[in-house]
């Protein structure tokens, strides 16, 4: 048995106005979201009970989900929504409200994040090769992947040696002070 | 309660709260801009409070002089509305009225008024949405430019 | 034409350095000045995205506020850092109070205006198919490609500028003015899956697999794509496909800058054709034979043509001689 | 001058935000007014009679209403005062409902602006004047523009009734979209053995003129009184010597699109629609014709039995005189190749629109009434094909924001369900069927049981989900959706796919309402002059709708909106003499300069020169011609034209008033 949240319903909505501009109750679950969604063979929710459950107010049940973690953000079903909903930018804004709450989020997607950023705050720009090896150590799977990095070191397109780039250590600022500041309510 | 103390009341507020002091004269053509804003009325489009409209049959029928008496007896914005070119219910009265309206809106600045207080736009019967924005971002501009200081044209 | 700064990206850097050069290559060959944006650093990619939104934004515009030094027009090869530049770069002008936090927090400020282009948009806008067609050298017009323009070249048109992010036309325009043969079909703008490559490889399998499928549905040799991450996902994972789908393709996935230099009389090795996992040499090959014996036999065609008129003339001129000659 | 002020409650429509009866007591203070009364429902019988009452015992000579738009209940108001023995044109309304009430929610500030309004209303009424009505001959000749269901029901229920009706069509043959149809829902009756009858009754019809491959040019006059420019578009073909004996298009070597049959095959360049047209006659596409291309062939001219051929002919210009006009111009189908590219753009053989299919399904159609696989039609060897699996996906252009249409085509959902049957009719039981669905749309009578029926007795497929893609694999028609109903996606291989391919106006529809200065909407639907008061009217006196120019809509629904139509044109054109508005321009010759002006500008030529007794001219408006606009009042450069009802006075006396304190 599901109970409404109102309180909860409204709330989100109010927020997503501001945030994305973008009005949940516009939707009519149609379903072309899931109809084109290349991802959502993966997720737990498709994208149309996504946006449902936040029309009814089933906010935090949608930020532990894994649809939000595994969209991919290509975009496809804010081109393809009939009532021009930006739902890529709805599912983007949740992945952020999950990363402040410090949720815990499947599928190491947050692990992903945090070493990628990490990475590029350490060098300013992203080291293909080192990044691969740390997320695999990080999510035990030492030799995931391999199937692409292999190929990719026979062609000589892999750097184990990463260079900082000038900006690197601006970077590292901005990063820090991009955190400190993002909070859930603005 | 007596007339009086009724204006009196609306005189506080209007020493407490800027925007009441506003008034909008709007000169509507009967078959697209009237109706329109019929349409708006019916569809519940909230608006705000300060415009006053006066009808007319058409923008044809329109003479500056109403515009102009309108800021002379102190109006803070004028804005006019007729159906889009080429719709006129009778044919060709927006045009004639669109010639006319635009020597209006460049002599308005020279008789030392602020061109975003005069305005002239088409909005037809059936865009009630459309009504709404124009008048909410018309008032809202004469909004922030203030009451205009009454002065004899 | 002034200078243009060219952001490379990381990608472009290592796994994708092929697209990188034949991009220069064709670019300065086109007679574009191009200068790297100086201290240029990641444009914070989906992962700054989906982690804080100032952060994202504020990544971005440091390589907008970098760029502005060298020129007011700004080239990203690769789709996804363009979506970022180009994105935030329009939000950071609708939004004086972004642009104010935005500021706040990177080390100097960035006030100017920074016009974005993708490659396909660039070569339209700045070169334009006419000349396009006036550079051409090598015919390609035996090459079967399907142009694949993925999620981030098409969508959202307010973005990319294209009319129809479901039909984008854009590499269209250029690949059939440099010749090659172009085949179309309903698959443009279907993503891979490859923005997820790393930590979801089961999802882009699935999704490439069709991309395959349809390419060869469309009577195509080889995708030509602008996107070093698709390009990662269909040509260094093609293998991998293969192993989990138990499928036996073989296409060669070029980059548009690539063709663009074969027809521009480039050769495959100065277009580091050989980077590729899925060797698109013998193909290449193949269909540059192919078309010059095409053409060949055209010619043979013409002049046997020819010949043959000469002949039934000078016939002629003879029967008149000898008609003359009886009388 | 004794004015009375009547505030209306209107329930709470009005009293709900302003304060109804404050207002009216403080009405009493503004000068002249003697009485004011708040009214529960001002327009009710009681509200009506209290008006009457008040204006005798009271001996009001002007009257004030403050309730909703004068577009909704002028009329009712001016009777009322009539009625009590006071000139209608002594009146006048204060609209604080659709521009009050309705619009604000603070009940103080809504109130005060009320009052204002009827303040307004009050400086008006004082400057107003009694006027009288003059009469108008009326011209009894209707024109109806659009051959199809609508202009045939409305100009046969005309035409008994004893009127001249002319159709005007810009097809060559009467029949419209109905025509095309194989067979109507919910009853699975055929539609030409409803429709060719009808058709050649009108042919038949002693009062009924049909005018096909005609087109509307130009509308001057007003209502009772309109002079209709036509033009008769060349077909080449002198329809006088025209037997439709249909030899010539047998003939013809030239191939050119079929526009009867949505291009599923080509016709000929000289063609003849279908078997049934009314008028039966043949015509040449020019673009496509052999002779006028490249100017040898003329194997029409040689085989015609009748010698009905000619290549001079040129477009004719005609006027004529009506004293009404019904818009029956009918609906086109989306043309969703521009807009769905995710379908493929119309470069899927197999992809197929609703009207497309429907011809398909038609006996008399181009497969007569075999359903084939587009992609296997017309090729040499191989049979056509049968399809196995069909998709039919509804809301193609409907209901989609995002290719601007917003509405709801409202016949979709049904012809779905009854193409989805006539399928398994067709092709057999064991054809699998899918419909893709978001809401079944099922409102008209038998229309729940007929979708109930697909799906159980025929065991369509219904499923509730939108469908994000179509590609080409092997031969398919992959169809790539949602099952939000199973919460996922959902893949199907179909043989045929066909969209529901919603409704919108026809081309050049909203040219046609400038040209007739009709309103119209967004995208180009007529509009009527009000959704309940007057469905059937538009905003010009003597103008009418019918049909689905005005919004989408099923026969049933149209057939019966014509016959409303019909007896609307019946009850105006009923009386031999029409009452004219006298709120109409008049000149003041004394001040008068004969420069003319107002003869330049005047859109209907209601000014005149009239020679006065001094043998000089001056300005005089014809009453009967006068439309009211006023806009040589405002061109006038000496003043000396006043606009009965909207004098200048009137006017800046309401600003003045609207800015006092």
């Amino acid at each position: 048995m599901i109970r409404y949240d109102p309180q909860q319903a409204t709330f989100y909505r109010d927020k997503l106005m501001e945030r994305v501009k973008e009005d949940v109750a516009e939707c009519y679950q149609c379903g072309n979201c899931t109809a084109g969604c290349p991802a959502a063979f993966t997720f737990d929710y498709p994208p149309n009970k996504i946006m449902r459950m936040l029309q009814v107010g089933m906010v935090d049940e949608v930020l532990a989900s894994k649809s939000v973690q595994l969209c991919i953000q290509c975009l496809t079903c804010t081109a393809r929504c009939p009532r021009n909903i930006d739902i890529a930018g709805i599912f983007e804004d949740l992945k952020t409200i999950a990363v402040v709450r410090e949720m815990k989020v499947p599928e190491d997607a947050d692990k992903f994040n945090r070493l990628f950023l990490q990475n590029i705050a350490k060098y300013g720009r992203l080291s293909e090769a080192m990044f691969l090896v740390r997320f695999n150590l990080a999510s035990r799977k030492p030799m995931n992947d391999a199937g692409l990095g292999l190929p990719m070191m026979s062609k000589g397109k892999l750097e184990f040696l990463p260079k900082k780039s000038g900006g690197a250590d601006e970077v590292g600022r901005i990063y820090k002070k991009a955190l400190e500041r993002s909070t859930w309510e603005n | 309660m007596t007339e009086k103390t009724e204006t009196k009341q609306s005189g506080d507020t209007a020493s407490k709260d800027g925007d009441r002091g506003i008034k909008v004269i709007g000169i509507l053509c009967n078959w697209c801009s009237y109706a329109g804003a019929d349409s708006a009325g019916t569809a519940r489009l909230k608006q705000p409070v300060d415009l006053r409209i006066v009808r007319t049959p058409c923008t044809g029928r329109i003479d500056p002089i109403f515009a102009l008496k309108a800021f002379e007896k102190g109006a803070d914005g004028v804005l006019v509305s007729g159906c889009h070119p080429g719709d006129c219910h009778y044919a060709e009265g927006n045009y004639y009225a669109r010639r006319r309206l635009e020597l209006l809106d460049r002599l308005i600045p020279h008789l030392g008024i602020e061109p975003e207080r005069f305005r002239y736009t088409w909005v037809s019967a059936s865009e009630s949405k459309r009504w709404q924005e124009v008048v909410t971002e018309f008032v809202g501009k004469v909004k922030q430019l203030g009451p205009r200081e009454r002065r004899a044209l | 034409m002034g200078k243009l700064a060219y952001y490379p990206g990381c990608s472009l850097r290592h796994s994708a350095e092929e697209f990188d050069s034949s991009t220069r290559t064709v670019l300065e060959t086109l007679g574009m000045e191009l200068e790297e944006v100086p201290d240029w650093t990641c444009c914070g990619a989906s992962p700054a995205h989906m982690t804080d939104h100032l952060l994202a934004q504020t990544l971005t515009a440091r390589n907008l506020r970098q760029a502005h030094l060298v020129s007011e027009e700004m080239v990203a090869p690769c789709p996804a850092c363009y979506q970022r530049e180009k994105s935030a770069e329009l939000e950071i002008h609708a939004d004086a109070d972004l642009r104010a936090e935005v500021n706040g927090i990177m080390d100097r400020p960035y006030s100017g205006e920074v016009r974005v282009f993708n490659l396909p948009e660039l070569i339209l806008e700045r070169v334009g198919t006419e000349t396009l067609r006036r550079r051409v050298k090598q015919d390609l017009s035996q090459l079967r490609v399907v142009p694949y323009y993925g999620c981030l070249l098409g969508r959202p048109s307010e973005v990319t500028g294209e009319v129809d992010s479901e039909q984008p036309v854009r590499m269209d325009q250029i690949l059939e003015a440099v010749g090659a043969n172009v085949r179309w079909w309903n698959y443009k703008t279907e993503c891979c899956g490859a923005s997820v490559g790393v930590p979801k490889k089961i999802i882009q399998q699935q999704l490439t697999k069709r991309i395959f499928e349809q390419a060869l549905n469309a009577g195509a040799d080889a995708i030509v794509t602008a996107c070093p991450l698709c390009h990662q996902n269909l040509d260094m994972r093609q293998a991998q496909v293969n192993s989990h789908m138990g499928t036996d393709f073989h296409i060669p996935v070029l980059y548009l800058s690539q063709v663009m230099g074969l027809a521009m009389g480039f050769t495959p090795e100065k277009m580091l054709l050989a980077k590729h996992a899925v060797d698109p040499r013998p193909l290449v090959r193949g269909a540059l034979e192919k078309a010059a014996e095409v053409r060949a036999e055209e010619e043979r065609k013409a002049a046997e043509k020819v010949a043959r008129a000469k002949a039934r003339a000078e016939k002629k001129a003879k029967e008149k001689e000898d008609a003359e000659a009886a009388r | 001058m004794r004015i009375g002020v009547f505030v209306c409650h209107c329930g709470t429509n009005i009293a709900g935000t302003v304060d109804s009866k404050g207002i009216a007591a403080r009405a009493a203070e503004l000068k002249d007014v003697v009485h004011t009364q708040d009214i529960t429902y001002t327009c009710s019988e009681p509200g009506q009679d209290a008006i009457q009452e008040a204006i005798q015992m009271k001996g009001l000579t002007r009257v004030v209403v403050a309730a909703c738009s004068p577009h909704m209940h002028e009329v009712t108001f001016r009777r009322c005062v009539e009625g009590a023995g006071l000139n209608p044109y002594l009146f006048e309304m204060a609209n604080i409902r659709e521009h009050c009430s309705w619009i604000h929610e603070d009940y103080d500030e809504a109130t005060e602006k009320a009052y204002e309004i009827i303040k307004m209303a009050v400086a008006k009424v004082r400057e107003l004047e009694p006027l009288y009505a003059n009469e108008v001959e009326v011209n009894k000749d209707v024109l109806v523009i659009g051959g199809g269901v609508a202009g045939i029901q409305t100009a046969l229920d005309l035409a008994d009734a004893g009127l001249q009706v002319t159709i005007v069509e810009k097809e060559t043959t009467i029949g419209g979209t109905m025509a095309q149809l194989d067979k109507t829902f919910p009853t699975l009756d055929c539609s030409a053995c409803i429709l060719t009858p009808r058709m050649v009754d009108c042919s038949q019809h002693e009062n009924i003129e049909i005018m096909a491959y005609s087109e509307v040019e130009r509308v001057q006059g007003y209502v009772g009184n309109f002079t209709v420019d036509i033009r008769r578009k060349a077909s080449y073909v002198d329809w006088e010597k025209c037997i439709g004996c249909e030899i010539c298009q047998q003939k013809c070597p030239a191939k050119a699109p079929d526009s009867f049959n949505e291009d599923l095959v080509e016709t000929k360049a000289i063609y003849l629609p279908f078997p049934q047209a009314v008028p039966k006659k043949a015509a040449i596409q020019y673009d496509y014709c052999r002779w006028f291309q490249e100017g040898k062939c003329k194997v029409c001219e040689r085989v015609c039995p009748a010698d009905a051929i000619d290549y001079e002919q040129e477009d004719e210009y005609l006027q004529r005189e009506f004293g009404a006009v019904v818009m029956a111009t009918g609906l086109d189908v989306f043309p969703w190749e521009e807009y769905y590219h995710e379908y493929g753009s119309g470069r899927i053989p197999d992809v197929i629109s609703g009207l497309q299919y429907e011809r398909m399904l038609n006996a008399s159609g181009p497969t007569g009434g075999h359903v084939y696989r587009p992609s296997t039609m017309g090729k040499k060897k191989e049979e056509p094909e049968e399809p196995k699996t069909v998709v039919f996906i509804q809301c193609v252009g409907s209901r989609d924001e995002s290719v601007g249409r917003p509405y709801c085509s409202s016949v979709c959902c049904m012809y779905t369900a009854k193409q989805a049957i006539l399928t398994k009719d067709h092709v057999g039981m064991d054809t699998d069927i899918y419909v893709f669905y978001i809401d079944i749309r099922a409102t008209g009578k038998g229309y729940e049981e007929f979708i109930k029926r697909a799906q159980t007795e025929f065991g369509v497929k219904y499923v509730r989900g939108r469908v994000s893609k179509l590609y080409e694999s092997d031969g398919k028609v992959v169809v790539r959706g949602a099952d939000t109903l199973l919460g996922d996606q959902v893949e199907v291989e179909a043989d045929l796919v066909v969209l529901a391919s919603g409704i919108t106006p026809p081309e050049g529809s909203g040219k046609l309402a400038q040209t007739i200065n009709i309103s119209y909407d967004e995208y180009g639907f007529f509009t009527e002059s009000h959704p309940k008061l007057r469905p059937l009217e538009t905003n010009t006196a003597g103008v009418f709708l019918a049909g689905a120019c005005q919004s989408p809509k099923d026969i049933p629904t149209t057939v019966a909106q014509a016959s409303g139509t019909s007896s609307k044109v019946l009850g105006l054109l009923s009386r031999d003499k029409l009452k004219t508005s006298p709120e109409i321009a008049v000149v003041d010759q004394t001040r008068c300069v004969s420069c003319w002006k107002c003869i330049e500008v005047c859109p209907f030529g209601a000014p005149e020169k009239q020679e006065q007794r001094d043998g000089s001219f001056k300005s005089h408006v014809i009453e009967s011609v006068c439309q009211g606009c006023g806009i040589c009042v405002a061109n006038c450069p000496v003043n000396c034209i006043a606009l009965k009802g909207f004098q200048t006075d009137a006017i800046i006396d309401q600003i003045e008033e609207a800015l006092l304190a």
